[in-house]
């Protein structure tokens, strides 16, 4: 009913709820954005603290946010900029946000060496200027031709949140918690559970005088709360009985319960296959691609053709999943620029022996395979079939792999692969233990396959610590990582980081990027040849293009699929929350542009 | 007499089934039932499939042999060297006494006041996915020979003090035949009960690791059972036949083992009691 | 051959009673000197009241405890003393063998019975093999008025306590040893049997020419049987000598009082005995331990602890009286005092 | 004031009915002492529980009746029996138990122990926890025992101490009857003396009855005014102490006299050879003709009845038949 | 004296255990494959903080120090030995940095207290209670179906119960609270009912469990100690059957017990933590749970010491009360 409350006592019909990610909190009062162990995704970034320039990730572009417009370059290198802010902004506590504060943030963070950014932040920029109360120039010391990226939001959310210099200049920032938090976004942080389990924000009254009010206008929800429910299954009863409007990450086989359980449970699709498969990064196997066997192009390719990508699909998430094989995950706005266009490039590509290595019906397939086990409302033409599960991947063709593998000198005894040393091939892939159920089950699965492929290999599951630092000092066999980010179609900045040969450190330091250590002359220099050009320079495309064509021949890992994120909403108390048919914006609720959505979502007029 | 006996009799049958279940069947297994997607998923229970299938396309029977096979071995592997290095280590500082009797002691309450389970979770953390069932099952020996270590001290005390042991003595008998003829009869059964005890106690932990995702998950056990099947929602989805059958096997596990380590232990009250021919 | 079977030198055993820093000592057995001469088969007694320290003394003999100071010898051959030409081993088990008081407890209840009576005849190598054994076996079963077919393959809750106690004895005599020891052999056997076992050693003493060391809180058996008697109190042989001497004309008030107790059956207790309030901790007295029951009490009872003094040629007694000792003795005397100690 | 007769009490158990009290008569009378000897399960403790009316499963009253004489406090008498006895348990009639070492509690003060025995309806009750502590307190001193051992816990008394503390317990409300199960077995001779003393003592003070058990003949010579042999069961002898002595009729009896040794007698002795029936399935005719030396043909088959042969000497022998047929 | 002596004796012990047990501690990770600090840059480094190799030198520097990984083993170990014991703190958290970890566990220690002690107590006194009834009067059907009950229950693990009790309790019956969530202003009466009520079901698994385990010593116990001759003379004196029960069998019987639970603490502790897992429980548990799964390394390496404090020191005041009801261990 109306009057109905929630459990931190504000009217339930005007609160929402939003799965907390990441658990409960042990530290809950401290919010300093800068420090290293604040956790941003109980609602800080999201609600609290606002960038310069955030994206849409439906029209797969970025838009000025705090600042009034995207960055003017005032030189041809790009190491020059015009920051203008908006205008009529105010912290939270009425004053105004000028350039002052940001002057102040920026030499706060290059004179705090014990903020995690600040190594970053004094890479890029070397002084400022500061023009008036509303435009600063900012010298860099390198060339930026993607500020907006380097200094707001591609994915996630971006470091640079601005905090008020009033505030802050009397306090020591390395040990300031800033709490309650006074900051730019339309929501405050108004209560908080001592233990960490809840996360209350409250509209802001001057909701106008933010980016969120002046760009979308009102926020809907008079209050939000971010609340840990505990485990999977206590979630989805919190979803049931109406606890809970928003979620994060949940399994397929959740997402079935919580259907049968609340018919007002909405997942982003209204049919099968229910799930968004824009997650900005694709999963699949990571080989340490300095070491042998690795470091032979045919070994990699064999593995591809010795996976059967639609039963790694099935076990993985019932096949629920958009594969790709592109070095960029197959998101809408991506899936558009590349995988579409370069599917008939990949259909005809051969190796030197002829062999063409594309099934390019892998939709078609999965979707007969899916429609015998009774899933219904798919969509009949290959079109909307390839929309949905793919352009293709590589063949299930053992018996070539068996063949490429034998031309390097492997050999199969007694069903057992051997290295062409004699030595019996045993492969480990790490993967996560419990952070990421996809590249988790994803991880047993190709096991699983290679296996019955003859080859020992096992999975280690590692926590996330363990897990990253194994793959930043490169102290891995292979691995189910996911080195494909992107939710823009220029993903520049993450190809770089990914695959350019500069960033190679040996084994065992920590890799800045390339933790693959993939060295690639051909890959590095398409890379090279983009870094100069902005986003939007015709060129930028046609050599991602190229890059990718490259990445097939030369085939550095193995990517799989899209990450399917189920990410249900409860509309029992809401309107327009985001899904395919309402699609504003992505599901991405625990990334910084979810305070864009509040003006979408209003309660519900007869709730 | 009847009444303890009954108690013995229907652990041994609970766990011969078990001993069936682990012991034989996996070696009839048809497939090895940790792969994936082998079966239709979520299959009721048929002819073909006696527990149906998991969520993952196993076959729940044959997983749970599988299960039971491991955490039998766990069990048994377990308690066969804590029992064994216990009796040995309490032996030791019962009979030569001095500093190898303080020595021992002093480390046998170590381990019984250091809570066991965090050390378990710290090595597990540590070494995730590599904490292979061998491992966990040592670091389960390290803080279960300490139970049997002190009982058999004391129970070494009391025997040194017997009279037999030094008509044995006066016989001829030396410390090994002492051993081998007066103190083993005497510790025998006790150090049965004990050893079943500790399968309980080593398949309980290692399965309560697994539970919270810390044991070697990609070994079939009761516990990595338990795990996967509560990862896959198989509570909510009501998909009993998965989280049952391994809760239940758990649960008749160990009402079996407990029923035969307390038969023993009454059997042999009895035998002393009243033990005519 | 020496002429003492057994001898005890300046025997003393003192327990720790708790832990290394707060312990209390306890001098369970106190200078305890005594010999056995080896010329005759002959049984000694050790009679004293429970706590007296019988058990303890009876262990040392039998090599089950340390003796803290002094030594024992058997036949000569001292037990204890470092590196010495000690009997160890099956030397010593064919020497010496010991009688438990509770029977069952002397043998294993997981154990047939008849196994520690081959064991000891073969791994004693009285024996050279089961035939052999079984004869020996049978023989002293035989003995004891008891035959092998009875006994074989049973347990001991199949035997009766006095059956068992036989059996008990029978095993003891298998390495023919010289000297048996035995700690309150009957205490736990019916008042009707006891004279059973009693007897039995009469006889054995007689038939296989080997002594006992009997030990028992039971004046009229220990008169019954022995030679030779040793009353002790708190850890010290207070009196010592032939039995029928001692008992017929006791020199310590200590085994007056004890005589006085027994329950006889010829004539009635006069009334009244002096029982100790709370235990005393008499044990650490450096004075005369009898002394606060004493009734010849006398100052310097309370002060120094009486001398070892002759009797007669085979007695001796820890105490003043039978020396009529002046209480205002000087040092030289004292001195003198100690040259009347025996010289054990 | 107390009168058995043909009572049978058997132990009904899984194994079989053990006839541990098997027609047994006799009475006791007021202000005597009465030894009950015989070896180790004859049925002295059973005869015990039985004259104290405690009569629990297993055990159970087959045959035969039971009852005492009653004085109340105005002096009238009633005669009780069964299930009416135990009312009155402690002030009318005590037990001081066999094996004084474990009957104490050994975690309650010993002060605290004499409260449980004051019955019901007894005024002490009424007058609360302090009054029986400050009776208690005067009744030891009266015997002479420190008032210290009130506070101690039974672990810091000796195993003599103990015992008179029991028969202090005995005997504090001076109950007509009082019951002593073998009070010093397990003591040494001088303890044991003193606490025969003290009890026979405090008997003639109070002019009560007291029944003591115990298998030393030795003891029964000292304290005992009549005494009754038991043999598996049953009553063989029963007669003033003086004469049972002087003239023992049963061969149990004389055997068991002659079997005891004395200081400055070396004579040889003899103990009984064999050991006692199985009581669940005893030999029919005399029990005892398996180890007897006098052993005649109908013993076997025919079992002997209680006869008088001396004024208030019975005897239970086939030796002796044919003077009372 | 001798009482003294016993104290004294048992507080070597208690040094000594708590000091092996935190070496054990303090060992096992360093000889584990896996490095803490790399762990902790590689998480830092995949949140998408970008670093050059100087960055991420002078970073694992810091975290170096800060996990106090400085210099030879020996310093590392008597570093170790001196936050321990000394300073009595473990630096910085490094998932929650830099709130210090003594201020986390500070948080959840009580919690894990509260819910150890009160479920202790109840399992102990109501398991003691049954097992008494079930020792002495073993033939009352009441008292049999109780131990009955308490075999079937004694065997099942901790987590076994707490799932069960999950579905019973808060899928098919939602009696209980699904989420963990105490209201109110601390210490005010909202505060401790809500506490108490979101603590019951984790409770009842501690306690359903334990009980068990006391009902069938206190049998064996009650049952034996029945057997004894002062029971016997007990009902020989005339006392009453319950107080007989209370006084004699129960005031014997209970000091084994005290002994057993002292040994049984850093068992029951164990317990405690996978029900605290398994029910969210804001304890000790759940947060060394979390510094597993973030791999917070001082967190872990402070919860872990705690616990073992924490549970030596339990056991050393159970020790110490013990002779307050022993007689004759206090007497001496
Ligand atoms: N191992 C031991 N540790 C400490 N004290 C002991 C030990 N053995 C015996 N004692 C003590 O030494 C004293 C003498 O004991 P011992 O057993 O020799 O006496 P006993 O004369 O045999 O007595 P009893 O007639 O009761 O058998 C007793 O006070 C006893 O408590
Ligand atoms: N509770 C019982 N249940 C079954 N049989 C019993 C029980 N108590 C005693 N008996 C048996 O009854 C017989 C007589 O026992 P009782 O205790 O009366 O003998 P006793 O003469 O007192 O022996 P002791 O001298 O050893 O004390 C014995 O055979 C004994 O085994
Ligand atoms: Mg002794
Ligand atoms: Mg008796």
């Amino acid at each position: 009913s109306a009057q109905e409350q929630t459990e931190v006592g504000t009217p339930r019909a005007t609160t929402l709820i939003v799965d907390q990610l990441g658990g409960r909190i042990n530290n809950p009062t401290q919010t300093n954005p800068y420090q290293a162990g604040t956790h941003m995704s109980a609602g800080l970034h999201q609600l609290v603290y606002s960038t310069l320039w955030e994206i849409n990730t439906a029209t797969g572009e970025q838009f000025p946010a705090l600042a009034a417009e995207m960055p003017e370059a005032l030189n041809d290198d790009y190491t020059s900029f015009r920051v203008t802010l908006r205008d009529g902004l105010r912290w939270s506590d009425g004053e105004p946000i000028t350039t002052a504060d940001m002057a102040f943030n920026i030499d706060m963070i290059l004179n705090t060496p014990e903020f995690p950014y600040s190594g970053f932040l004094s890479q890029v920029i070397d002084n400022y200027e500061v023009v008036d109360d509303l435009t600063i120039i900012l010298n860099l010391k390198r060339s930026e031709p993607r500020l907006a990226y380097t200094l707001g939001v591609h994915i996630w959310g971006d470091n640079f949140r601005m905090v008020p210099k009033h505030i802050w200049e009397n306090e020591d920032p390395a040990t300031f918690q800033n709490y309650p938090p006074v900051a730019s976004g339309p929501y405050t942080m108004t209560d908080v559970d001592p233990n960490g389990n809840w996360f209350l924000y409250t509209k802001r009254e001057d909701w106008q005088h933010t980016d969120v009010g002046q760009i979308f206008g009102e926020p809907g929800p008079e209050y939000v709360l971010f609340r840990f429910y505990g485990t999977e299954e206590r979630r989805i009863i919190a979803g049931i009985q109406n606890q809970l409007d928003i979620f994060t990450d949940i399994s397929p086989e959740a997402w079935d319960i919580l259907r049968d359980g609340n018919p007002n449970a909405r997942a982003w699709h209204e049919n099968f296959p229910w799930a968004n498969f824009d997650d900005p990064c694709e999963r699949g196997i990571i080989f340490a691609n300095s070491q042998e066997p690795w470091d032979n192009q045919n070994v990699r390719w064999a593995m591809a053709l010795a996976t059967d990508i639609k039963s790694v699909g099935l076990a993985t998430f019932a096949g629920i999943l958009r594969v790709s094989p592109l070095a960029v995950p197959p998101v809408q706005v991506i899936h558009d620029a590349f995988h579409k266009p370069m599917r008939d490039w990949m259909t005809e590509f051969a190796f030197e022996d002829g062999y063409q290595p594309f099934d390019p019906n892998y939709a078609v397939d999965i979707a007969a395979i899916l429609a015998e086990q009774g899933i219904e409302g798919m969509p009949e033409d290959e079109e909307a079939l390839v929309d949905l599960f793919g352009v293709g991947w590589w063949k299930h063709d053992p018996a070539k792999a068996t063949e490429m593998l034998q031309a390097e000198g492997f050999t199969l005894q007694d069903g057992a692969w051997h290295k062409p040393d004699g030595s019996p091939w045993q492969i480990t892939i790490n993967s996560p233990s419990n952070f990421e159920v996809q590249s988790q089950r994803l991880a047993f699965a190709v096991a699983d396959n290679w296996r019955d492929f003859g080859i020992d290999a096992t999975v280690q599951q590692m926590d996330g610590g363990t897990f990253w630092s194994n793959y930043n000092n490169g102290t891995f066999d292979a691995g189910s990582y996911w080195p494909g980010c992107g939710a823009l179609p220029d993903s520049w900045d993450l190809l770089d980081a990914f695959w350019h040969k500069r960033h190679i450190v040996p084994i065992g330091q920590p890799a800045p990027g390339n933790a693959m250590r993939y060295d690639s002359d051909a890959l590095s220099g398409i890379l090279d040849q983009i870094a100069p050009l902005p986003s939007d320079h015709p060129d930028t495309i046609p050599l991602l293009t190229e890059f990718e064509k490259q990445f097939i021949v030369e085939r550095p890992w193995l990517p799989m699929f899209g990450t399917s994120k189920f990410v249900p909403v409860v509309t029992t108390y809401w309107d327009g929350l985001p899904t395919a048919d309402n699609f504003y914006e992505g599901p991405w609720w625990w990334w910084s542009l979810f305070k864009y959505h509040m003006p979408f979502i209003q309660p519900k007029s007869d709730g | 007499m009847g009444a303890l006996n009954r108690r013995l009799k229907i652990g041994l049958a609970i766990l011969a089934v078990f001993i069936i279940l682990g012991g034989i069947l996996p070696f009839f297994s048809p497939e090895d039932p940790r792969d994936w997607i082998r079966h239709p998923r979520n299959l009721p229970p048929s002819a073909e499939h006696l527990l149906g299938t998991t969520n993952l396309g196993q076959d729940t029977f044959w997983l749970l042999s599988y299960a039971t096979q491991n955490s039998l071995f766990i069990g048994l592997f377990v308690a066969f060297f804590a029992t064994l290095i216990g009796v040995f280590a309490g032996l030791a500082a019962g009979f030569i006494g001095g500093i190898t009797d303080r020595v021992i002691t002093l480390l046998a309450d170590v381990f019984i006041v250091v809570p066991s389970l965090p050390i378990l979770i710290l090595m597990s953390s540590l070494l995730q996915g590599r904490a292979s069932l061998l491992l966990i099952s040592i670091v389960l020996i390290l803080f279960n020979w300490p139970w049997p270590a002190r009982q058999m001290r004391s129970i070494a005390l009391s025997m040194r003090e017997r009279q037999f042991v030094n008509t044995a003595r006066f016989s001829g008998s030396g410390t090994f035949t002492i051993l081998a003829e007066e103190i083993v009869p005497h510790i025998f059964s006790w150090a049965m009960a004990n050893f079943v005890n500790t399968v309980l106690v080593a398949i309980a932990t290692e399965s309560g690791l697994a539970v919270i995702g810390l044991s070697s998950l990609e070994e079939a056990t009761l516990g990595t059972t338990i795990y996967w099947a509560l990862q896959h929602q198989a509570l909510l989805g009501r998909r009993w036949w998965w989280i049952g059958s391994p809760v239940v096997a758990i649960i008749l596990l160990f009402i079996g083992l407990f029923l035969i380590s307390t038969g023993i232990s009454s059997l042999s009250a009895e035998r002393r009691g009243h033990g005519d021919a | 051959m020496s002429e003492n079977l057994l001898e005890l030198r300046n025997v003393s055993k003192v327990f720790r009673i708790g832990g290394l820093v707060f312990g209390t000592r306890l001098v369970a057995v106190d200078e305890v000197s005594l010999s056995l001469p080896a010329a005759e088969p002959s049984i000694l007694s050790i009679v004293g009241e429970s706590g007296s320290g019988k058990t303890t003394l009876a262990r040392i003999i039998l090599e089950l405890e340390h003796p803290t100071s002094g030594d024992v010898l058997i036949d000569g051959h001292p037990l204890f003393e470092k590196g010495g030409a000690g009997l160890k081993g099956r030397d010593y088990y064919r020497a010496v063998q010991p009688i438990f008081q509770n029977p069952f407890e002397a043998f294993s209840a997981r154990k047939k019975v008849d196994k520690y009576l081959f064991g000891a005849a073969l791994r004693l190598n009285i024996a050279q093999n089961r035939k052999e054994a079984r004869e020996i076996v049978a023989e002293v079963l035989e003995s004891v008025g008891l035959d092998l077919a009875r006994v074989e393959g049973k347990y001991a809750n199949q035997f009766s306590g006095g059956e068992l106690q036989r059996i008990s004895v029978a095993r003891s005599l298998i390495p023919r040893p010289k000297l048996i020891v035995a700690d309150e052999p009957v205490s736990m056997i019916d008042a009707s049997l006891r004279m059973n076992i009693v007897n039995l050693f009469l006889e054995l003493k007689e038939r296989y020419k080997v002594s006992f060391v009997y030990i028992t809180h039971d004046l009229s058996t220990a008169y019954y049987v022995s030679d030779y008697i040793g009353i002790m109190y708190r850890g010290s042989v207070v009196e010592y000598g032939p039995s029928e001497q001692i008992l017929t004309d006791s020199a310590h008030p200590y085994t007056e009082l004890l005589l006085d107790s027994v329950p006889t059956v010829d004539h009635k207790w006069e009334r009244g005995v002096k029982l100790p309030d709370i235990e005393l901790n008499e044990y650490q007295a450096q004075a005369c331990k009898f002394a606060k029951r004493c009734k010849y009490v006398q100052a310097i009872c309370e002060r120094t602890i009486p001398p070892m003094v002759r009797v007669s040629a085979e007695r001796q007694a820890l105490c003043y009286k039978p020396i009529d000792f002046d209480p205002n003795a000087t040092v030289s005397q004292r001195e003198s005092l100690e040259s009347i100690k025996t010289e054990s | 004031m107390l009168r058995l007769r043909d009572l049978k009490c058997y132990y009904h158990t899984p194994r079989g009915v053990v006839q541990a009290v098997d027609g047994v008569s006799f009475e006791i009378r007021p202000n005597e002492v009465l030894g009950i000897a015989g070896e180790s399960g004859c049925g002295k403790s059973t005869l015990l529980k039985v004259l104290y009316d405690y009569i629990q499963p297993p055990l159970q009253i087959v045959s035969g009746s039971y009852e005492a004489d009653f004085a109340d406090g105005n002096g009238k008498v009633n005669t009780i029996g069964p299930g009416e006895i135990r009312q009155h348990w402690w002030d009318f009639i005590s037990y001081i138990p066999q094996g004084s070492m474990s009957v104490l509690n050994p975690v309650i003060r010993i002060e605290n122990q004499f409260f449980d025995a004051v019955p019901k309806g007894h005024p002490l009750k009424a007058a609360g926890k302090r009054a029986i502590r400050e009776r208690v307190a005067a009744y030891l001193k009266e015997l002479e025992l420190p008032v210290e051992v009130l506070k101690s816990y039974p672990h810091q008394l000796s195993g003599g101490m103990k015992q008179r503390v029991l028969v202090a317990l005995g005997t504090f409300l001076h109950p007509q009857i009082v019951l002593a199960d073998e009070p010093t077995t397990a003591l040494d001779v001088v303890v044991q003396k003193g606490i025969l003393l003290m009890l026979t003592e405090l008997q003639q003070q109070m002019e009560n009855t007291l029944v003591v058990v115990s298998h030393d003949m030795g003891v029964h010579y000292q304290i005992s005014d009549r005494l009754a042999i038991m043999y598996a069961g049953k009553l063989v002898e029963y007669g003033p102490t003086d004469a049972i002595f002087r003239n023992p009729l049963h061969p149990y009896t004389q055997m068991l006299i002659q079997s005891l040794p004395r200081v400055g007698d070396r004579s040889q002795r003899v103990g009984i050879s064999g050991r006692p029936p199985n009581l669940i399935d005893p030999p029919v005719g005399c029990r005892f003709a398996a180890r007897c030396p006098k052993v005649m043909e109908h013993c076997a088959d025919q079992e002997p009845t209680l006869i008088q042969m001396e004024p208030e000497h019975f005897v239970s022998c086939h030796l002796y038949g044919e003077v009372a047929s | 004296m001798q009482f003294a002596k016993f104290v004294v004796t048992r507080i070597i012990a208690y040094v000594l255990v708590i000091w092996i047990g935190i070496t054990v501690v303090f060992f096992v990770p360093r000889f584990m494959p896996s490095d803490p600090v790399e762990s902790m840059l590689g998480r830092i480094m995949s949140q998408g903080a970008y670093m050059e190799a100087e960055q991420v030198e002078a970073m694992r520097a810091t975290l170096t120090q800060a996990f106090g990984l400085e210099g030879s083993l020996a310093d590392q170990y008597f570093g170790f030995l001196h936050r321990t014991f000394v300073t009595r703190e473990f630096g910085p958290s490094l998932s929650m940095f830099p709130t210090p970890v003594n201020e986390l566990i500070g948080r959840a220690l009580p919690w894990t207290l509260g819910l150890l002690l009160a479920s202790t107590i109840i399992a102990w006194v109501v398991g003691n209670a049954i097992g008494l009834l079930a020792g002495y009067k073993s033939r009352w059907i009441s008292s049999r179906t109780l131990e009955i009950i308490a075999i079937l229950v004694y065997p099942i693990p901790y987590y076994i119960t707490a799932l069960i009790l999950i579905i019973l309790f808060i899928h098919i019956n939602p009696i209980f609270p699904l989420f963990f969530s105490v209201r109110g202003e601390a210490w005010s009466w909202e505060f401790i009912s809500s506490a108490v009520y979101n603590s019951v079901l984790p409770a009842l698994s501690i306690v359903i469990v334990g009980f068990g385990w006391w009902v069938l010593s206190m049998k064996a116990l009650a049952s034996s100690i029945s057997e004894e001759d002062f029971v016997y003379f007990a009902k020989l004196k005339g006392a009453g059957e319950g107080r007989i029960m209370t006084a004699y069998v129960l005031r014997n019987a209970i000091l084994p017990q005290v002994t057993v639970l002292a040994l049984q603490i850093g068992a029951i502790f164990n317990g405690a933590l996978i029900a605290e897992i398994l029910f969210s429980y804001p304890g000790l548990g759940t947060m060394t749970y979390n510094a597993v799964l973030q791999a917070d390394y001082n967190l872990l390496m402070g919860t872990i010491t705690i616990s073992i404090i924490a549970v030596a020191t339990s056991t050393l005041i159970i020790d110490l009360l013990y002779p307050v009801f022993d007689p004759r261990i206090r007497q001496r």
